[in-house]
């Protein structure tokens, strides 16, 4: 299933946010999407997810979702949502329930994605109990868990510390590896840019247009730690960027 | 099996009456199953024969019984305590602080504090009487409670109050408190207390009320003769105030209630004979403070139909 | 490339279908005159009842009476008469609890031993009805303005004491430890830190004693009080004069209404560094 | 490595001084006794006034009488005669007041037009102290069970709709979007996110609501009721007993702690999930 | 000034966090302290500030203080830790005002230390107004305004977005290359670790001991973005910290 944005403007009482964005999203690929702060990112991403509606533009899925599909369009969100009063298998199932999945069904599914991510030994643990890593990748096997047709993430790793980051992009490389998915990546790290998408899809300040589309080839389990490549796309980004940042920092917030 | 009635009744001596009749049969007699209802106060008991929890209750006149009596609700239908020459009545009292000041009789309370419940209450409406008649002025403190006027004059904080004797006499004897004066010297044949029920029985239920009244009437015919004129001899009296103890200072050893009791008797009026000038005098004195309506009339008060109305 | 991508969206080999919307709501959005609308429906309802009757008027009062009762108090100058004193008793009552609740709030914060010592205390002085006290309060305070005084800033004591070292235990810790990682004295984070942080708190917290204190206002009004709000809707109460007794409880829930308004603006004022 | 380091210390060309410590404090600990103590030396206090005189008896009853009182009370069983009606008053007041309370609380945290009909009201009905409306509450309810439980519950009734409201707003709204996100259907989101996530605001509301229903007992237990907690005290009062006055209070404010307790533990049992 | 850290070994109701460190600060140097989560980083810094006594072990300043300095051990903050109800101009204010610094000196070093960090503009700003970025600019400010003789920073740039990471970073290395200071640089992420530390300790999982200490020795102001030298020595540190950073991630927390 691929996603289809189609010259999405937006503003928020009158302040645009968000300027004639039009982008494919194919199957089976990652498509980071950078820039400034406040640039219009996570509202772009609520519009492909149908929690929000664009002012202009329209937002389309072409062809059917995947056999089996529970939830075609998945989030996993930057501060993790977990209801702290479940514990993992309870965060989980909670999903399945509205599906009517329940019982021997719903305990496999749950037992296949626990082990997935490496929790099985955690399925009876609380989310106060987990590390922030460890809590992201209860997030990530929940969605996993309604085998979406495209994961739509919006900072998943800003909230982690930097080893627990590296420590998780190695986690979505060998999920990806195993299985391709497709995924909208939302970040501010133009290095988990560079290691996790296929396109990096570079905005302007706010209101948010398109700027460049970056395409790296070289296939995702090939990408290390520090690769010169990479390294090469990260400092151009940087500096197509970098002007930028330093400007939507300095800005007073009006509150 | 009997009508069933509801009557209010406070745990006080001056309601024996109902007492009376209820533990001699004499309610039974007249057809009625009655259930007492005990209050702690005498204003909600009002309101609850308003809303008609209770049918039957006997009380002071004040603001709040004439304002209900308008909005056609309830009815005066009969007398019962009252204030007679040569028997102890309400008395008037000064703290100990304001006697000790000199303040030895009711005429040099001028400017003085006196307790009262309720502005528009009958303390005020005595209290008032008193000045009048003594050409003096009282600064009125309304204290909501009967406990918080007696706290108020142990202490010292007002200077006189008027009361049953039966709290009267045991706080003089402590000494806390002196008696200067009986209400009765000031408002002789007061009728403090009157017989009330909802207008819906004073009107359309004549036969249950006229039973009742009957009930009622044969009880205060007991008590006054034990109790006042001694009918029964020193037996007599102890077996009245057993009676009574039922249902008053009944947490005390009978030892211990039986002077209160005693020191409670007045006069109630036989047959629930009504002092019709006393309680117009009254309403015009409501209706003078501004505290009920100026278009009240006594026939919204009184339904004067149902005994003997007092010359 | 618009173009492109234009005609793949109407040349649909595959079906394109729009993302279904699934978001919105749980946002409360304003509607300021449905409050003022169920506000005059319900009175008019009253007014309606009782003139056709089926409210009896031993249920409630006219609307229009209550209203021309108001009128009434207003020109005879009584209204300022009883609520002058109110006021006053009010002021005074809750100034002293609160600054008595407020500063022994703030030494329960900052040490344990007052906290030790005084939280259990408050919490038993906590659920002790007031009224059940004035007999006590007019020995103590006597009835004149010191007992009215005394059971609103009792009654606004425990509260006040209860939001204050709370406030304080909530105090950003790292800003503490940062004003001593400066080397500020222990004055200096007291005034200059712990108390501007546990303002937002404080403010909230008189939010109820105040209103707690508009209630002990009838209450405190029991004791000896010829004049004031509450000593009015005592009277009105206890010569069954609902219209009276009605006009008495609409000036105390405007009064309500307009202290916590106050400090709505208060708040607006001293906490604008609020995100 | 460390011989190097530490006879660099001992010869301190330069001189080589320890860190000044300036943490510590703005940490209370927790002291158990000392509450206790405090509670002791009070009582001991007032015993030793009274008995030497210095306390005058009106001021103050003896804590021994006080006591005593409670101790005849027990064995005569009277306590229990008391503490019954006013048990049953509390729960069933408070049951309704809280139940109706969070119902209401909650359709103003889900429904815009809900809220802005419902808060403008809540808030008017707030400082309205109960007891004024004791003489209508008569005429409503009667004299029986029912106004006494209808008291209660309007008293509970007001705190618990603002803090449920309160508690509803607060539940973090990316929990509810990712329920959105998941496509569950909004009663699930109400009941599995909703409802959970405000249950700390609510049980916090319900610690206020429950000490206001204790401390109505008294005003409700006015309106003709022979035994109850409340009554008690009322009569105690205004037979101007101090002893059985105090008995009463202090039987009142252990309430109030058990209940404060009892709330504490559900706390415990139910949010064990928060951090 | 130098500080000298001798055997310092701590333990919290009986676990032990830290286990014997000695270690040198050398004046004008940076040194970055890195490992995994909960091995007693934070408490170190905390001790070497005097916020916190260690149970054994001594912490010892050797040498005095330079001229005019008001607070020798001075923190920067994760959370910046600015008092919310104070302008920018009146946080810088506060810790002068304990010294007895008002009136035009305090103006005049408040207005050198604002055009240091390029926050001129920004005097009357309040906290609530600026981006992450701006507040730890003010952070710095106050901290430079006392002139301390060591910085200690715990993880001053985690709070922040990659973006603003980078640009606080270029800002940081300014400064100490126009004024070199002596800091203590507690972090995560590796990255800072190499482009701002002249030493970088690592330490071990709880109880934390010094693992390793690696010296950088290329000049600050010549580490750029993407300089394999510097990738090099972050590769190693990520391998000597691997596993231990997943260990430490995958505990379950006693709460
Ligand atoms: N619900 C809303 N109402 C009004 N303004 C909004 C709303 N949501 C976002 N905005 C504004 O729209 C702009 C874009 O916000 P958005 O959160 O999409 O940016 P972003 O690129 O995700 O930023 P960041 O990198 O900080 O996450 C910002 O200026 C923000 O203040
Ligand atoms: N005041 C305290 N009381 C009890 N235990 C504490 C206290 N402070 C820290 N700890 C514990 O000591 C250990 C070390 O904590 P510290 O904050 O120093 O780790 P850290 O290395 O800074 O971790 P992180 O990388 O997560 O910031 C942790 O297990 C922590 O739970
Ligand atoms: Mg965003
Ligand atoms: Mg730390």
């Amino acid at each position: 299933m691929d996603i289809r944005l189609d010259g999405i403007s937006h503003s928020y009482d009158g302040v645009a946010v968000m300027n004639d964005i039009t982008l494919d999203i194919p199957a089976g690929r990652i498509v980071c999407i950078v820039g400034p702060s406040g640039c219009g990112k996570s509202t772009l991403l609520r519009f492909i997810g149908g929690l929000e509606r664009p002012g202009q533009g329209r937002i389309s899925q072409i062809g059917e979702p995947p056999e089996g599909c529970l939830n075609p369009l998945t989030y996993i969100f930057q501060d993790f949502a977990l209801l702290p009063w479940r514990t993992v298998e309870g965060n989980i199932s909670l999903v399945l329930e509205d599906h009517g999945i329940k019982g021997a069904r719903a305990r496999e599914i749950i037992g296949d994605v626990l082990a997935r991510t490496k929790l099985t030994d955690f399925a009876k643990a609380l989310p106060k109990q987990l590390s922030g890593g460890m809590k992201q990748r209860v997030a990530i096997a929940r969605a996993l868990a309604v085998n979406p047709a495209v994961m739509l993430m919006d900072e998943p790793l800003s909230a982690l510390d930097s080893q627990t980051r590296e420590l998780l992009m190695d986690d979505l490389i060998s999920l990806w590896s195993r299985q391709p998915f497709t995924a909208v990546y939302v970040t501010h790290n133009l290095n988990e840019a560079v290691r996790l998408g296929h396109q990096i899809v570079v905005l302007s300040r706010r209101p948010g247009r398109i700027q460049e589309v970056v395409t790296i080839d070289k296939p995702l389990d090939q990408r290390q730690f520090g690769d010169p490549d990479l390294d090469e796309k990260q400092k151009y980004l940087w500096q197509l960027m970098r002007d930028e940042a330093r400007a939507a920092d300095a800005e007073l917030i009006n509150v | 099996q009997g009508t069933k009635i509801k009557v209010g009744a406070l745990r006080f001596t001056s309601h024996s009456g109902s007492f009376v009749a209820k533990d001699r049969g004499y309610f039974a007699d007249a057809g009625l199953d009655v259930e007492l209802e005990f209050f702690q106060a005498a204003q909600p008991m009002a309101v609850a024969i308003a809303s008609g929890d209770i049918d039957y209750a006997v009380t002071a006149i004040s603001g709040g019984l004439i304002s209900l009596a308008q909005k056609g609700a309830i009815k005066v239908i009969g007398g019962a305590l009252i204030e007679e020459e040569g028997i102890d009545g309400q008395q008037i009292l000064a703290s100990d602080a304001a006697y000790k000041a000199g303040i030895t009789d009711p005429s040099k309370l001028d400017g003085k504090a006196y307790g009262v419940t309720q502005t528009g209450s009958s303390f005020h409406y005595v209290g008032d009487k008193i000045a009048q008649a003594e050409g003096i002025s009282l600064a009125f403190k309304p204290l909501q409670k009967v406990g918080a006027v007696v706290g108020a004059i142990k202490s010292g904080q007002i200077d006189a109050w008027n009361i049953v004797p039966h709290i009267a006499k045991p706080l003089a004897g402590s000494g806390a408190v002196h008696i200067i004066g009986a209400v009765q010297d000031y408002l002789p044949d007061y009728q403090t207390t009157t017989v009330f029920t909802s207008a819906d029985n004073a009107a359309n239920q004549r036969d249950k009320t006229e039973a009742f009244l009957a009930g009622f009437s044969k009880g205060v015919t007991d008590y006054n003769s034990t109790m006042i004129d001694n009918a029964g001899g020193e037996a007599g009296v102890d077996e009245m105030v057993k009676l009574i103890h039922q249902y008053v200072y009944n947490d005390r050893p009978f030892e211990k209630a039986k002077p209160s009791i005693v020191n409670g008797t007045m006069r109630i009026n036989e047959g629930a004979k009504l002092n019709l000038a006393s309680v117009e005098d009254q309403l015009a004195w409501f209706k003078a403070g501004g505290y009920v309506d100026s278009g009240v009339t006594i026939e919204d008060l009184v339904d004067t139909s149902y005994v003997e109305m007092m010359s | 490339m618009s173009d492109a991508t234009l005609s793949g969206a109407t040349a649909p080999a595959t079906a394109a279908k729009p993302v279904a919307f699934r978001g919105g709501g749980f946002a409360p959005r304003p509607h300021r005159w449905v409050g003022f609308v169920v506000f005059v429906v319900l009175i008019l309802i009253a007014e309606w009842g009782t003139r056709a009757g089926w409210i009896s008027a031993l249920t409630l009062p006219k609307p229009s009476d209550v209203l021309a009762t108001f009128g009434e108090l207003y020109q005879s100058g009584m209204l300022f008469k009883h609520l002058g004193p109110s006021l006053a008793r009010l002021f005074v009552g809750a100034l002293f609890g609160v600054t008595v609740g407020v500063s022994v709030g703030v030494l329960i914060g900052l040490f344990s031993y007052v906290r030790a010592g005084a939280v259990p205390l408050v919490a038993a002085l906590f659920p002790i009805p007031k009224i059940a006290l004035l007999p006590l309060f007019v020995i103590w305070f006597g009835i004149g303005e010191g007992s009215k005084y005394a059971l609103i800033a009792f009654g606004t004591f425990t509260p006040t004491v209860v939001a204050t070292y709370g406030a304080v235990d909530n105090v950003d810790r790292t800003l503490i430890r940062m004003g001593q990682s400066f080397g500020l004295s222990w004055w200096s984070i007291v005034r200059k830190i712990v108390l501007p942080g546990a303002m937002p708190g404080i403010l909230s917290g008189l939010r109820i004693s105040l209103a707690i204190a508009i209630i002990l206002l009838v209450a405190a009004e029991m004791l000896g009080a010829e004049y004031g709000i509450g000593a009015y809707i005592l009277q009105a109460g206890s010569l069954y004069d609902l219209e009276r007794l009605f006009a008495g409880v609409v000036i105390l829930s405007v009064l309500g209404v307009v202290v916590s308004a106050l400090i709505g603006l208060i708040e607006r004022r001293v906490l604008g560094w609020r995100t």
